[in-house]
């Protein structure tokens, strides 16, 4: 149990700062340096990314846990249905990952928008405009790609991510995302106050600002590991064994 | 300074500020004296804050010295008399130190001139009573209003308007304003030591006039002199004389509220607020001469001073008489003097021309020279957060100036520049010298600009 | 075994759209929310890329500030052109003016025309100088430190011998630099012909006064006026009223101009052929007068 | 514009000009005297380094400094601007920039450091002031990460080396690879391996001193970095007693010093109210033991101020200090 | 409506004019990923080249049946499919190579490009037009990555196409392959790009 | 993403409801769905294999290579000969920890077990390090390894891809867990680590000690009991 929690704890401060979208993995770069003139835009637009991120994690882990990967469950009864069980349970829908979840992510964030604005209106005005932005922002659908990963490509089923790895993975990286992009916001406002030479205003300056900061985030390299460390008990090596029988073909 | 602090509800000082040079010797020893009459004077119809004045007679009419000639223009607003006794001119229009441009009435000196020694008679000599048991507050109200009288203290706002009583906001300290904190300036200096019985006298008769329980008068302690003056002259009156340590901007009203009473008028606010009114010791004295010999407010005391003048004086002066004339009086500019200033060297205004009038909030001349100028070039600002340090007012000023050089007044608002009140510390202190007061009210009239639209 | 993937594949997908489709199309009745229906035909008209590249947060966000705080129907990026009109179209504004509006500087003096000028430091802009007294003698005519050029975006408007000069090349007629200018001597003015007439002064004082400050300014003479109907004297100075201008009186107007003393009175501009016809039809316009203030700080300033 | 204008000039009469109050200035203190402040407060530093690290020290100050000089020269020229050189700022950048790097560095190093901190760190933002990161540091990171083997723990030995501090392990590697002690008053005086101006706590010291009561710095960054360090370090070392790297180790130790003093106190990327500086330097602290003990580094000054060079706008708008009278 | 550009205009337009990276920064994030050497760069230009294609054609093919609302669902799913196409084949025959790439081949579904290609042009314009505008958009593509690519590989590894070119004593600056190294690469190179059309457009306005 | 446009009030006929229903106006997308579903499985069936194929020859590819020695698996394509192996995975039951091995057995052709390459992994400085290891049959001696994964910086820590550093493995006992010695003077027993990487170095020998010590036990009883 605890280190299930310890776990959770490092796969959010690793999305979150330490690999961070924005700045180590170059995901949702877009929204980055477009929607990052005012600090309460980058703000608003980082609430309504960890929201739907959230949603989508949720979506794309059940989705694949339950029916694409091979032998999930209800592709397995589904397709028992007609054909016999062994072959059914070998049935591997994971081709149809990307359109599924994005297909999934673009009616989740049209649904939530038409919901807030409904019943929520102040919070639509808060945040429902940045909503329609979000279905192009890589950073959700890397977030599936990633959740999705770690589910069909792991070596054995045991070690496949539950939901909650799944949604902290997600929040986490839309918090990390949230911290760059108001990070960036702010520093965009002290630079409407500068002189930067002509060609670099606007987005170029940008990016290399993106590039010190990112230069910045560096520094956290290792961090989880040394938590980690810090926070595990080592792991005894004399360990009790046994040989399992041979893995099918 | 706590133990100077005995018996009032203010620590004696306030938060930041600065301290730059006193250089108060050039005048300071210099006796006031009364500035021949001139031949003629220019009066320009707006002397105070708030509406211009409307003239009540036509050109080439004969006034003697006090008559009203301008009306006042509106409740804040002030009406002006002849200070010389002559023929009024057309009007024409006259661009003042501080660079309005508005209309002005000349008059021509003409007869027999009250002057010299006379003059000094006329406005402070006599007996100044020392209770102002005769007077009843609508009467003393009337007379400041009717003599004209404005703030000498630099604002010029119309003094009457202060004082109105006011049965929301009774007032119950009236703070009379000897500090004197910008350099150079030696004019309510002199008054204190000269003439310091109309001084008691008038602020005897403004704690009348509001029904204040307490009168305080504040002194800066550079001037130890002034303090016994006005501690013998005050004896027995109840006048309380707070001593404070020197430190610019400390004459401001803010900063003297907060230091003597330990109040903070509110942003945006009147001293009124807090129950305080605040008037400068020349006002006071001419309070007085207005309310007791019923003198209109025709002349004041104008420090002349600085390195680039031959003689610093404190003379009494009429208004609309041409600065040049001053100048020449003090035996002209010295060879290196280079720069103007109408008021002290921290706030006053910078001017190039010789013949602008002498107003009602004209304190002092200040001429400086090219070594008390001398300073490195602009650089950009270094964000060295000095003039947060300094500013009296707890504001960031880089942030302000910056936003108004930049035209963004959202980013200005947020930073309240409507709190500045231009004292200067800051770009006083800037080590990048940046121009911070001059973005700041640049700002601010973008502001005003925005909101009106 | 492969069919039943291939079906199974296209059943998931399909079974996914069905429940989406109905779902939102449920959500969308269910959760109508009334909107203004420019706002919707604007929506429809932008490309719905969601970009952001308007500056606004998404195509919704742009439409909506088109129709309710008047944001200009030109700013997709991805749409273009064509995108524009059609969200003007939706707008019912007009692409394009009636006539060219081009800025006219009522101020022809040059540095060694004026009087009183003094060495200036401080922030080197109009709007700084403007707050300062005796940077030059007369507190109307431009200063000259180009605030003006600073806010054009077309490169068409110089400091040249210290007065503002306008390249009616290069203009298009934003007015930007008419809103900037500290001193109000930039009028941004319909031009009626290839070069119009204007007055080269905006100082309204008498005329002693005004020739205590400059070498060239307009005395308020009346000679103008004599001369032409079209001229008006309001405040010492003349006002050109644009709807008594026609061919005939050019000759009034030109011996007017040679009346005059002082040579204040000037054609500027020349607008291409293109806008005189464009604009040969169109009514004239009215009484073009400047918006003259006394300028010099209106700031309260102390306490 | 200026020189258009004309300017009265008589051997006679006075020159007269007018300008925008206030019409003193405190002309004790200008861009270049802050300058030239940080330069004296180094000087023990620099002195500490060429006294322990000798010709080394005195080719990488000579490389940094030449080189920061000669790109702010280029790219203030590129960008058809005066060059800046007499305000010493470049100056400033190149003597930290050294005293930050290990002596042994080849000269590459030193030379595009000098162009990264000036060029990206600085000038692209519009030069002096205007900078939102630390241009040392920034120029100090890019080659770090760039020439990680010249700049990890092994790039500051050399077995060859006649100097004696430079055949020794740095202090805090040697603690992180093999738990090595050194003693306290190794790491005060400064006779041991480094970057060349973090070796002497003493040297820092007294610099750093003389810049807080020359108010060229502001006392409250030191003051929130080491009392951050010491807080954390105090809980580090409860919760693991038995570590012999104490909290006076972790101060005396590493760039603390010379970072609390020297760079964290940089004025144009740190927070303008006081408010705002205490917050900054208490960040830098925290981030410095969070690196220190969690990261891959054995060190976390730099990545420290650059990670709140970085949010140093935001604080400035967290704390805009309530105006007298106001809300 | 106004004016549509023929074929051939697509094509140059999108090569340089309108660079979908330099000009209309579109699908930053792929451009910062897989720059950090030529071999990805152009292996992604590639792909991008096959997704926006094929995209093009089908909804210029299926253009008049689109309904205003479903637009960008029929876009995002045709996209998709394609794309998925593109995974599979490069892994399935280079794999190291789609290994390199990992997430950012399927994260060219959410590419702005190429939903922006297929509002503007193609669901506007005929096959012929809609495919040379692919071609033209996915070459202008390809050249700013390799751009970006060759500058990172250079100093990066001193190799290029994982050929070395620069003499051994290079020391090859790290930073350049990794993060910190795409940002600034590319916002210098677009500074430069600005800088240079800036004086071009000064030149002819000059004439 | 536009929002789905609002619908008309439901109509009373059936043929206008049909007409106004959400899925019947979005035929457009389920045409395409089906077609997109079934194409997407076609190229999966015919790329699937291939793919798998792929993955699985990246591990097995280097087998030869980690039991036999370079030369020896230079020899064995020539012959054009293929080893036999066998892929089986071990599940490690420890006191807080659970892990599962994939372990792949070697045999010749004369079905005689030439050792076994396990694939492991663990924390690096950057990321995760993927490895493959080979020992011999009765898990002596460490016969090679392979890094499979790794994001460790260029220029430092990828040096433990380098032939020239995991080469330091071949031949290392296993009887003793392998130490890390920085400085080029390693004893016998350990390892030397790359300068200026450490970590990396550290975090490869611990993930090799450790994947020895977990399945010492199991592959040597398995390798008695087997045959
Ligand atoms: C920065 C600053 C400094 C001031 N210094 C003085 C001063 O030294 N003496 C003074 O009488 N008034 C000074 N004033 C004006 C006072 O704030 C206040 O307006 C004045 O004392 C009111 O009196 P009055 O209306 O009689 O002039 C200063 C104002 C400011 C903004
Ligand atoms: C101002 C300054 C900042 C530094 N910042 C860092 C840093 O953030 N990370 C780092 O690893 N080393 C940094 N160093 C260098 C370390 O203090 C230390 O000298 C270096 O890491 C060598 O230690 P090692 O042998 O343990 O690697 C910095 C040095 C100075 C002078
Ligand atoms: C940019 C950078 C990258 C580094 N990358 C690695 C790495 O990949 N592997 C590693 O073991 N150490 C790496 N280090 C070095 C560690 O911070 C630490 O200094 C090193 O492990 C000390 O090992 P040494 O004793 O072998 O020099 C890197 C250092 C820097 C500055
Ligand atoms: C107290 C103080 C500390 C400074 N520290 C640094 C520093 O760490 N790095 C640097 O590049 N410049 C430093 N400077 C110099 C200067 O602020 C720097 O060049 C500007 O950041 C350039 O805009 C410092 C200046 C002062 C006054
Ligand atoms: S005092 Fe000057 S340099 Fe310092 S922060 Fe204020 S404006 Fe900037
Ligand atoms: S900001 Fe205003 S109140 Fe504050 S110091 Fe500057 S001038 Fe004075
Ligand atoms: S026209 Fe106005 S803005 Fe332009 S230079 Fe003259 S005064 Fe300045
Ligand atoms: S109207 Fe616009 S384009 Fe014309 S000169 Fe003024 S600012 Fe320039
Ligand atoms: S390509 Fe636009 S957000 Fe990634």
């Amino acid at each position: 149990m605890i280190s299930y929690l310890i776990d959770i704890f490092l796969i959010g401060i690793g999305a979150a700062l330490i690999n961070n979208f924005v700045l180590y993995y170059f995901v949702g770069i877009c929204p980055f340096v477009g929607v990052s003139r005012k600090i309460s835009t980058a703000f608003g637009m980082g609430c309504a990314v960890i929201f739907v991120i959230a949603i989508a994690a949720v979506i794309s882990w059940a989705i694949t846990t339950y029916v694409l990967m091979p032998g999930a469950l209800l592709s397995r009864t589904v397709a028992g249905l007609f054909v016999p069980p062994e072959t059914a349970a070998g049935i591997d829908l994971t081709i149809l990952s990307y359109i599924v979840y994005i297909f999934a992510i673009s009616s989740s964030v049209q649904f939530v928008e038409m919901y807030v604005r409904k019943f929520f209106p102040p919070l639509y005005k808060a945040l429902g405009v940045y909503l329609p932005l979000i279905t192009t922002n890589c950073a959700i659908l890397f977030a599936c790609l990633v959740i999705m990963s770690k589910i069909t490509g792991v070596d054995n089923p045991a070690d496949a991510w539950d939901l909650g790895r799944a949604l902290t993975l997600a929040v986490g990286g839309g918090i990390g995302f949230t911290i760059a992009i108001v990070i960036m916001a702010g520093i965009r406002e002290e630079l409407d106050l500068c002189d930067v030479p002509k060609p670099f205003k606007g987005v170029a300056i940008s990016l290399i600002v993106a590039g010190i900061l990112s230069l910045g985030f560096m520094g956290f390299t290792g961090v989880d590991s040394g938590l980690r460390k810090a926070m595990m008990p080592k792991p005894e090596v004399v360990a009790q064994v046994q040989p399992e029988a041979e893995a099918g073909k | 300074m706590g133990l100077k602090f005995k018996g009032f509800g203010g620590s004696g000082s306030f938060p930041h500020g600065v301290h730059p040079p006193e250089r108060k010797n050039f005048s300071g020893a210099a006796v006031i004296e009364v500035i021949p009459s001139p031949g003629q004077v220019l009066l320009p119809l707006l002397q105070n804050v708030g509406a211009p004045a409307k003239t009540s007679v036509k050109a080439k009419s004969e006034v003697k010295m006090g008559d009203k000639i301008a009306d006042a223009g509106g409740f804040v607003s002030a009406p002006l008399h002849a200070p010389i006794a002559g023929k009024v001119g057309k009007t024409g229009v006259c661009t003042l130190t501080n660079g309005r441009h508005v209309p002005a009435m000349p008059i021509r000196a003409e007869g027999e001139q009250i002057e010299g020694k006379e003059l000094w008679e006329k406005i402070f000599g006599g007996q100044w009573p020392k209770n102002a048991d005769k007077y009843s507050p609508k009467e003393i109200v009337d007379a400041i209003q009717a003599a004209g009288i404005v703030g000498l203290g630099g604002a010029a706002f119309p003094t009457h308007v202060k004082y109105v009583p006011n049965e929301e906001k009774p007032i119950d300290t009236v703070l009379i304003n000897g500090c004197e904190c910008e350099p150079y300036l030696t004019s309510d200096y002199r008054m204190m030591l000269e003439v310091p019985d109309p001084i008691i006298c008038g602020s005897l008769l403004l704690a009348k006039a509001s029904g204040a329980k307490d009168v305080i008068i504040g002194v800066e302690d550079n001037k130890p002199e002034a303090v016994e003056v006005l501690k013998k002259a005050a004896a027995g009156t109840g006048i309380q004389i707070a001593v404070l340590p020197t430190k610019y901007p400390q004459g401001s009203e803010k900063q003297l509220i907060l230091a003597v009473t330990g109040r903070e008028v509110p942003l945006g606010g009147l001293p009124l607020d807090v129950g305080v009114a605040v008037s400068n010791v020349s006002t006071t004295a001419a309070i007085a001469g207005a309310v007791v010999k019923g003198n209109p407010l025709t002349h004041r005391v104008v420090s002349v001073t600085g390195a680039g003048v031959q003689t610093p004086k404190n003379l009494l002066v009429p208004f609309g008489i041409s600065i040049g004339e001053l100048i020449e009086a003090c035996g002209g500019l010295t060879k290196d003097a280079t720069r103007m200033v109408a008021g002290g060297p921290m706030m006053g205004f910078a001017f190039s021309d010789m013949n602008s009038p002498v107003t009602k909030g004209t304190s002092g001349i200040t001429i400086l020279t090219h070594e008390d100028l001398k300073k490195e070039d602009e650089t950009s600002c270094v964000r060295c957060g000095r003039c947060v340090d300094v500013c009296p007012m707890n504001l960031v000023p880089t942030k302000i100036a910056m936003a108004s050089r930049h035209r963004d007044t959202e980013l200005a608002q947020q930073y309240n520049i409507m709190a500045c009140f231009e004292c200067g510390s800051c770009a006083y202190i800037c080590p990048a010298n940046l121009p911070l007061v001059q973005l700041v009210r640049t700002g601010k009239a973008e502001v005003i600009a925005a909101g009106k639209k | 075994m492969n069919i039943v993937t291939i079906g199974l594949s296209a059943a998931t997908l399909f079974a996914m759209a069905v429940v989406i489709c109905y779902i939102l199309g449920w959500a969308s009745k269910a959760f109508y929310v009334e909107v203004d229906p420019r706002v919707e035909a604007i929506g429809a008209a932008l490309p719905g890329a969601n970009c952001g590249g308007c500056g606004f947060v998404g195509c919704n966000d742009y439409a909506e500030a088109v129709v309710l705080s008047g944001a200009p129907v030109d700013k997709c990026p991805v749409g273009g052109a064509s995108c524009a009109s059609e969200v003007a179209g939706i707008m019912g504004v007009e692409v394009g003016e009636s006539y060219p509006q081009r800025p006219v500087v009522h101020c022809t003096a040059k540095y060694s025309d004026r009087k009183g000028r003094h060495e200036y430091r401080g922030e080197m802009t109009c709007k700084g100088a403007n707050m300062v007294a005796g940077v030059q003698g007369c507190t109307y005519g431009c200063l000259g430190f180009g605030d003006c050029t600073r806010v054009c975006k077309y490169d068409a408007i110089h400091v040249i011998d210290g007065v503002a000069t306008v390249d009616y090349d290069k203009c298009i007629g934003c007015g930007a630099c008419g809103s900037v200018c500290p001193r109000n001597i930039i009028t941004i003015t319909p031009f009626k012909k290839s070069q119009i007439l204007a007055v080269g002064c905006s100082n309204k004082d008498k005329g002693k006064d005004v020739m205590a400050v400059c070498e060239v300014g307009c005395i308020g003479c009346k000679a103008c006026a004599r001369k032409s109907e079209i001229f008006k004297i309001v405040d010492n100075l003349p006002t050109i009223n644009y709807d008594n201008w026609d061919a005939e009186c050019s000759l009034e107007v030109l011996e007017a101009c040679e009346k005059c003393p002082r040579n204040r009175l000037i054609f500027v501009g020349e607008p291409s052929d293109a806008d005189i016809v464009a604009t040969k039809d169109k009514e004239a316009p009215e009484i073009i007068e400047a918006d003259f203030k006394t300028t010099v700080d209106d700031t309260e300033w102390r306490g | 514009m200026a020189k258009e204008i004309q300017i009265r000039e008589s051997a006679e009469a006075p020159v007269i000009h007018v300008a925008p109050s206030p019409h003193l200035s405190h002309t004790a203190q200008t861009t270049r005297t802050m300058m030239r402040d940080v330069l004296i407060a180094l000087a023990p530093v620099t002195g500490m380094a060429l006294y322990v690290f000798q010709a080394y020290a005195l080719r990488q100050l000579a490389i940094c400094v030449i080189g920061c000089l000669a790109a702010e020269w280029i790219f203030t020229g590129m960008r058809g601007r005066r060059a800046t050189l007499w305000d010493f700022s470049a100056a400033v950048t190149g003597v930290i920039l050294a005293l930050s790097l290990p002596g042994t560095a080849p000269w590459y190093i030193g030379v595009i450091a000098s162009f990264t901190a000036i060029g990206i760190g600085k000038v692209i933002f519009g030069g002096l002031g205007m900078n939102i990161f630390n241009p040392a540091m920034v120029g100090r990171a890019f080659v770090m990460i760039a020439f990680a083997g010249a700049m990890g723990a092994a790039g500051y030995q050399d077995a060859s080396s006649a100097v004696d501090a430079i055949s020794q392990a740095t202090p805090m590697d040697a603690f992180k690879q093999g738990g090595a002690i050194a003693p306290l008053s190794a790491l005060f005086w400064g006779n041991t391996n480094g970057s060349l101006g973090e070796t002497s706590a003493i040297a820092c010291l007294i610099g750093g001193l003389y810049l807080c009561i020359r108010r060229t710095a502001s006392w409250e960054i030191p003051a929130g970095v080491i009392g951050a360090v010491v807080v954390l370090g105090g809980i580090a070392n409860l919760l693991n007693p038995e570590s012999q790297w104490t909290v006076l180790h972790h101060i005396l130790g590493g760039a603390l010093l010379f970072g609390a003093f020297f760079i964290a106190t940089d004025p144009v990327t740190s927070p303008l109210t006081p408010k705002g500086k205490l917050i900054f330097g208490t960040g830098v602290g925290a981030l410095i033991m969070l690196l220190r003990i969690f990261s891959g580094y054995p060190e976390g000054v730099m990545f420290a101020v650059l990670i709140m060079n970085s949010i140093t706008p935001l604080i400035n708008r967290w704390t805009i200090p309530r105006p007298l009278g106001g809300k | 409506m106004a004016d549509q550009p023929t074929a051939a205009e697509r094509f140059i337009q999108g090569i340089l004019p309108e660079n979908p990276v330099y000009r209309q920064l579109l699908g930053l994030c792929p451009t910062l990923a897989v720059t950090n050497g030529l071999k990805a760069a152009i292996t992604m230009s590639a792909a991008v080249l096959f997704v926006l294609f094929c995209a093009n054609v089908i909804v210029s093919l299926i253009r008049n049946l689109l309904k205003p609302h479903l637009r960008i669902v029929i876009f995002t799913l045709t996209i998709a499919t394609f794309v998925t196409f593109a995974d599979r084949f490069l892994a399935a025959y280079v794999y190291q190579m789609s290994k390199v790439l990992g997430p950012y081949i399927p994260l060219i579904i959410v590419n702005c490009l190429i939903i922006c290609r297929c509002e503007v042009c193609a669901s506007k314009q005929g096959v012929v037009t809609a495919g040379a505008d692919a071609i033209g958009q996915s070459l202008g593509f390809c050249l700013a990555l390799c751009s970006i690519a060759a500058v990172r590989e250079l100093l990066g590894t001193g190799m290029l196409f994982d050929i070395r070119v620069l003499p051994v004593v290079w020391p090859d600056w790290v930073i350049m392959v990794l993060p910190p190294g795409a940002f600034l690469t590319f916002g210098l190179l677009l500074g430069l790009v600005n800088w240079y059309s800036d004086r071009r457009a000064a030149a002819a306005g000059g004439k | 993403m536009k929002p789905i446009q609002q619908m008309e009030p439901l109509s009373p006929t059936a043929f206008e409801r049909l007409r106004n229903n959400n899925i019947i106006q979005a035929w457009l997308v389920l045409i395409l769905t089906l077609c997109f579903g079934s194409s997407l499985a076609g190229i999966q069936m015919t790329l699937g294999p291939k793919i798998e194929e792929n993955k699985l020859n990246e591990t097995l590819e280097k087998i030869p290579e980690l039991i036999l020695g370079a030369e020896g698996a230079q020899k064995l394509t020539e012959s054009g000969e293929k080893l036999d192996v066998i892929p089986r995975s071990f599940v490690v039951d420890k006191p807080g920890k659970k892990a599962v091995y994939n372990v792949y057995e070697a045999f010749d052709k004369d079905k005689k077990r030439l050792g076994w390459v396990v694939k492991t992994g663990g924390q690096g400085y950057a990321d995760r390090i993927e490895l493959l290891l080979g020992v011999d049959p009765e898990v002596k001696t460490v016969s090679g390894i392979f890094v499979l994964e790794q994001k460790e910086t260029p220029g430092l820590g990828n040096k433990i891809t380098f032939e020239e550093w995991r080469g330091q493995f071949k031949g290392k006992n296993t009887e003793t867990p392998m130490g890390v010695v920085k400085g080029g003077k390693a004893g016998a027993g350990d390892i030397n680590a790359i300068t200026g990487a450490t970590i990396s170095s550290r975090a490869v020998t611990d993930i090799v000690n450790m994947a020895v010590a977990d399945l010492k036990g199991p592959l040597t009883a398995n390798a008695e009991g087997g045959k």
